[in-house]
């Protein structure tokens, strides 16, 4: 399946405006002007966009922590999640979640997770209502490496597996889960072999290149369409910043990100790419980086100009009728 | 339409039965719901039959046995109630809960607020609880003061085949995430359940036995043992008002300030253990809002802070019994 | 490795006993003599013996609800056993526990457990005790088929290759979890080759041949004394009772029953293989049979003669020290 | 030897690293309690450094990182316990129970009884708790009356630096399974904290202020929040006494009551969710064995029934404050 000049610009633009939303959240949280904790996805950008470019709103995604590719890749709108995250009433979430709990049903956005492998039984249940509403909707899990060692990522995958539910569950291998190294954490090398426990096929997907995940990810997504069932897709990436922002970063070398940043950059890659192939040209992308670097400044002055929830918010939406 | 006699365990049947055929949206799911992988008709319908029958009817895209995944198969639930279904998950026993909380403490509960009232989750989930099986330790629990704790999550634990079938249809029709508790000694129990569907509302209790000289408040089976206590009672003067909560959360405050304000005197019985429990719980709302209304000590009628023996002596000395009950009242009459 | 004469004797009394020990209980339970619920483990002998004939005192094992085979094979005294299931204060465990929670961790028997997959983590506890003590001691963990499905089963099997600990993992798949069939459950063949997700060896075995078990799990259990890691065993078999006493048994025909207990009988495999090999006689057999007999006989006299526990036992127990 | 002050993290550290140089069965094991799969050195010590500097000391054989697996650390703990060894397991936020809640639920908590008495479970789970980092809905909870309400389990909550490293080395030694919550809040606060190893005991709790006209149950972190409370209602001649429960199970029942002997009057401040938590379990405990003690109805502090929101301005008003503990003083006087 071949991607339109407009399906490539806005993939451009996804993976652009990822990155530079991460990297102004990390120079405002540095800078003490964002309350609590920041996980940031720079560097995976070619996974989220290159997945959720196959999906619509009807299909859903379920997060992490490290949610905020997800949620821009979805669709979900820069000003209220930037003002969610500085816990403002402008917030998507009305500023209640959070960066780690961003999320627009709507949109298909089901939410970050702020428990490690905790979205993915949410995601079958998401494929589950497709099922039965046989509205053609397709659930896709983003995880990380080390959630594939909770037991919900093997009990998830297994159900979906004998109900053949639509889904897609992505393996987001940082080579990292917090300060310890994938080869310490499982025994294996691809992660993507896990799949035959569950007689489902399993997939390794460059996840610095944009095209390598796309086309793993359409054909795992269109199968799902097609009723054959889930497929585990893992796609090799690496986190530029550290887990957290304020990680002292003492499990790995500044030369081994160095040589990720200049030799696999997904964005980098991404316009060689189109621009080699003729696809795109280098003046256009320059473009559109002025108008995400318009809208990130556009989400943060919107955000940091938003009014707090007023305190009588504190105990609404907890249920939809609580009668006591 | 009728009322008929029906076992407790029969009245679960007729509610999801009847959820299901008035909405599509109603699935059902758990291990062994239907049992036999049978796609057609069911092994079992559930351990102990409260599904019997539904996948005969529904078919297996809505009755879906799970394989022993607790975790999945609940947060299948929660994933499916927030786009679009109306799940009834099965969670076997409540003694189960420990592999599955994550999906019900972190994700159905708070999903609604965490979005900041984007997402609703409307999802059952079934499970027995209770003890006198001679089920032991991990088979006879009565852990809904767990769920009651938890913010965003509504806890029914009905006492009789009526309150059952009404309860449950609530439940189901609630957009809210629900446990309902079924006492597993009384699902052979019987009383008169209408044939059509009904509803008895969450959050409203019900005055099993008016009086006026203690308030005893119960749930599930603790209602019976209550009522057996009231009437040894009754022999000696005393009368005893018995409160069936029905449901811990949302909880009916009113119903337990207003008997208290009638007769000065309060007793909880709960079959489960003693620390941070219903029965304290209910203490403290009556210390709290109703201090000026009591007259003496609140007493509390639990089990021992202990697990569940299996020995069936040391169970029946385990679980609350009318005589306890008896003891609890005269106690706090006399101050 | 080679079964000395005793050995092969005493095999034959443990699987003997535990056949015996599980028709008396599966007759008494439906008189209405025994409390609570039973879950036979008939027909899965050659598994415990198999198993255990490689263990001592020192080595640990895990079992589940269905659990009187392992502790009869890891030398749980009878008398006590039938006891406890009869919840008397003679019992093993005082009648506390009774049959789904018989231990003996003196004998290395750390219980039967009533949570399916519940005692895999336990397992790997007391393999990593061995490894950390350096007593030498292996930790075997039993559980059903069913349980693979659950992430307690996940978890630990990643965690004990990660370690390379001195375990065991022994699925006992005997076709069904409760009324649902293998096959149903899970969209693989083998359980075994769920091995591949943690890089440890995967084995499966002829469940109803005791040679073939004692082969693969003997050699597992030396591979894990090596320090060189765990290993899966997956042993095919079926269970000759209902899930649990009063079981229906809608769920399969008498026919498949009838089929497996005629051809593939581990008692009668075994026997056969012993007195053709002309290792034992007949005549020996039938010897432990009758000594087998009074014993059984014995137990039940023992258990229902025994006292109940005074209720004043209700509440000890709970702590080692509890001041308030 | 010496007392130097040390913040409460500092203090969890050196109990952590006393227990270790005295009990060679003592082991660590968590999700990055070295971190960088550090063989020789650690990369993190834990998220907040409780744990730095042990792997250099006692090697990889007995500080042990795990995969995020918290069934399978803290059931290996558990099967650890059991078998010879006194494991110290971390679950990093006690928000994550609802992952490997069955392995303390029905595991550590049940194999002695089941047993007969005959195991034990010398396991320490140590874990964070508490509100007011902008942690959200899923790091930010309280949830220790969910383990002081399971028979089997002990639960502690110290208050500050010195308590945390006394009640952490008793934990160690203490023969059966302890939850031992650390307010992550008071991570970063210090206090007096001699050198050598010393005991603080489980079940005692401690007097934080002595007063007569009003006694103000609490633990951890909100024991500074009561402490600021009396302050204020110094300078109105109201002189509350302080209990610091230190441990909610066991409980020092005979601390509460003999306080609430001398004033008669009873509030109890919890940082936790009120329904079926600490505050109910101190307020029913009152209500039934001091009841005429009681002068004035017993008033609970604690946060809302509502998951812990995100927004600062929402988080602040979610957490107890000396405010607000000081209008339920007044309350609880003017009955
Ligand atoms: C159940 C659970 N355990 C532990 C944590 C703490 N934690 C948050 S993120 C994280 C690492 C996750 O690693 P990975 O899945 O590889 O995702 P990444 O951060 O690399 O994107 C951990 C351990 C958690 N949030 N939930
Ligand atoms: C966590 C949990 N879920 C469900 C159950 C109920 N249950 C008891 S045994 C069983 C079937 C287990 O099947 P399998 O693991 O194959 O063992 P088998 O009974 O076949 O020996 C189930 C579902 C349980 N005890 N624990
Ligand atoms: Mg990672
Ligand atoms: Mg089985």
């Amino acid at each position: 399946m071949e991607l339109s000049r407009d399906q490539l610009l806005g993939t451009y633009r996804t993976m652009r405006t990822i990155r530079s939303f991460e990297q102004t959240l990390n120079e405002l949280s540095q800078a003490g002007r964002v309350p609590g904790f920041l996980h940031l996805y720079a560097g995976e950008e070619a996974i989220a966009a290159g997945v959720c470019v196959s999906l619509s709103d009807r299909d859903c995604v379920t997060s992490t922590h490290r949610g905020h590719g997800h949620s821009i890749a979805k669709g979900v709108e820069l000003n209220a999640m930037m003002a969610e995250i500085f816990g403002k009433q402008a917030g998507i979430c009305k500023g209640k979640g959070g960066s780690m709990h961003i999320a627009d049903v709507g949109k298909g956005m089901l939410g970050a997770n702020g428990i490690v492998g905790g979205g993915i039984p949410l995601a079958i249940g998401a494929a589950l209502s497709a099922k039965v509403l046989k509205n053609g909707g397709v659930a896709v899990s983003f995880f990380g490496d080390g959630a594939t060692n909770q037991g919900a990522f093997h009990e998830s995958l297994n159900i979906a597996s004998i109900l053949k539910l639509p889904a897609v569950f992505v393996i987001e291998n940082n080579g990292y889960g917090e300060a310890t190294p994938v080869a310490y954490h499982v025994n294996i090398r691809d992660l993507a072999d896990r799949a035959a426990s569950y007689g489902i096929p399993g997939v390794v997907a460059e996840g610095m290149d944009f095209f390598d995940v796309f086309s793993k990810a359409s054909a795992a997504i269109e199968r799902a369409r097609r009723g054959e069932g889930p497929t585990l897709l893992e796609c090799k990436t690496y986190r530029y910043f550290g887990h957290y922002v304020g990680d002292p970063l003492t499990y790995r070398t500044k030369e081994e990100t160095e040589k990720v940043r200049t030799s696999r950059d997904p964005i980098d890659n991404f316009e060689k790419r189109v621009v080699s192939d003729g696809k795109l040209a280098a003046s256009e992308l320059r473009g559109v980086d002025d108008q995400v670097a318009k809208a990130i400044a556009e989400a943060v002055r919107f955000a940091e100009a938003s009014a707090a929830p007023d305190p009588s918010e504190l105990t609404t939406d907890v249920y939809v009728q609580y009668q006591s | 339409m009728a009322t008929r006699k029906r076992t407790f365990v029969q009245a679960v049947n007729e509610a999801l039965d009847q959820a299901m055929a008035a909405d599509p949206t109603v699935i059902v799911l758990g291990e062994d719901v239907a049992g036999g992988a049978g796609q057609k008709e069911d092994a079992w319908g559930g351990v102990m039959g409260a599904t019997k029958g539904l996948i005969g009817k529904y078919g297996a895209g809505r009755v879906i046995d799970t394989p022993i995944s607790e975790t999945g198969l609940v947060g299948m639930a929660v994933g499916a109630a927030t786009t679009g279904l109306r799940p009834v998950a099965e969670l076997m026993f409540i003694d189960f809960i420990g592999v599955c909380l994550d999906q019900l403490l972190n994700q159905a509960a708070k999903l609604r607020y965490m979005f900041g009232g984007k997402a609703k989750v409307p999802l059952v989930v079934r499970t027995m609880t209770g003890a006198g099986l001679r089920a032991a330790a991990q088979h006879s629990q009565s852990l809904y003061a767990m769920t009651t704790a938890i913010p965003g999550l509504k806890t029914v634990v009905p006492s009789n085949a009526y309150d059952a079938k009404g309860l449950l249809l609530s439940a189901i029709a609630d957009d809210d995430p629900v446990i309902f508790c079924e006492p597993k000694s009384l699902y052979t129990t019987s009383g008169d359940v209408p044939e059509e569907s009904y509803t008895v509302p969450l959050g409203k209790a019900a005055i099993a036995r008016a009086g006026k000289s203690v308030t005893i408040v119960a749930c599930g089976r603790m209602v019976d043992t209550s009522l057996a206590a009231a009437k040894t009672l009754a022999s000696e003067g005393i009368d005893a008002e018995v409160i069936d909560l029905r449901t811990l959360s949302p909880l009916d405050e009113d119903a337990v300030l207003e008997s208290l304000g009638k007769t000065g005197y309060l007793v909880v019985v709960d079959e489960a253990t003693p620390r941070c429990g219903m029965a304290a719980d209910i203490s403290a709302l009556a210390v709290d809002k109703g201090f000026d209304l009591l007259r003496g000590p609140i007493r509390r009628v639990t089990a021992p802070h202990c697990p569940v023996p299996f020995s069936p002596v040391l169970e029946d000395a385990y679980i609350p019994s009318p005589a306890r009950v008896v003891e609890a009242v005269r106690s706090s009459l006399e101050g």
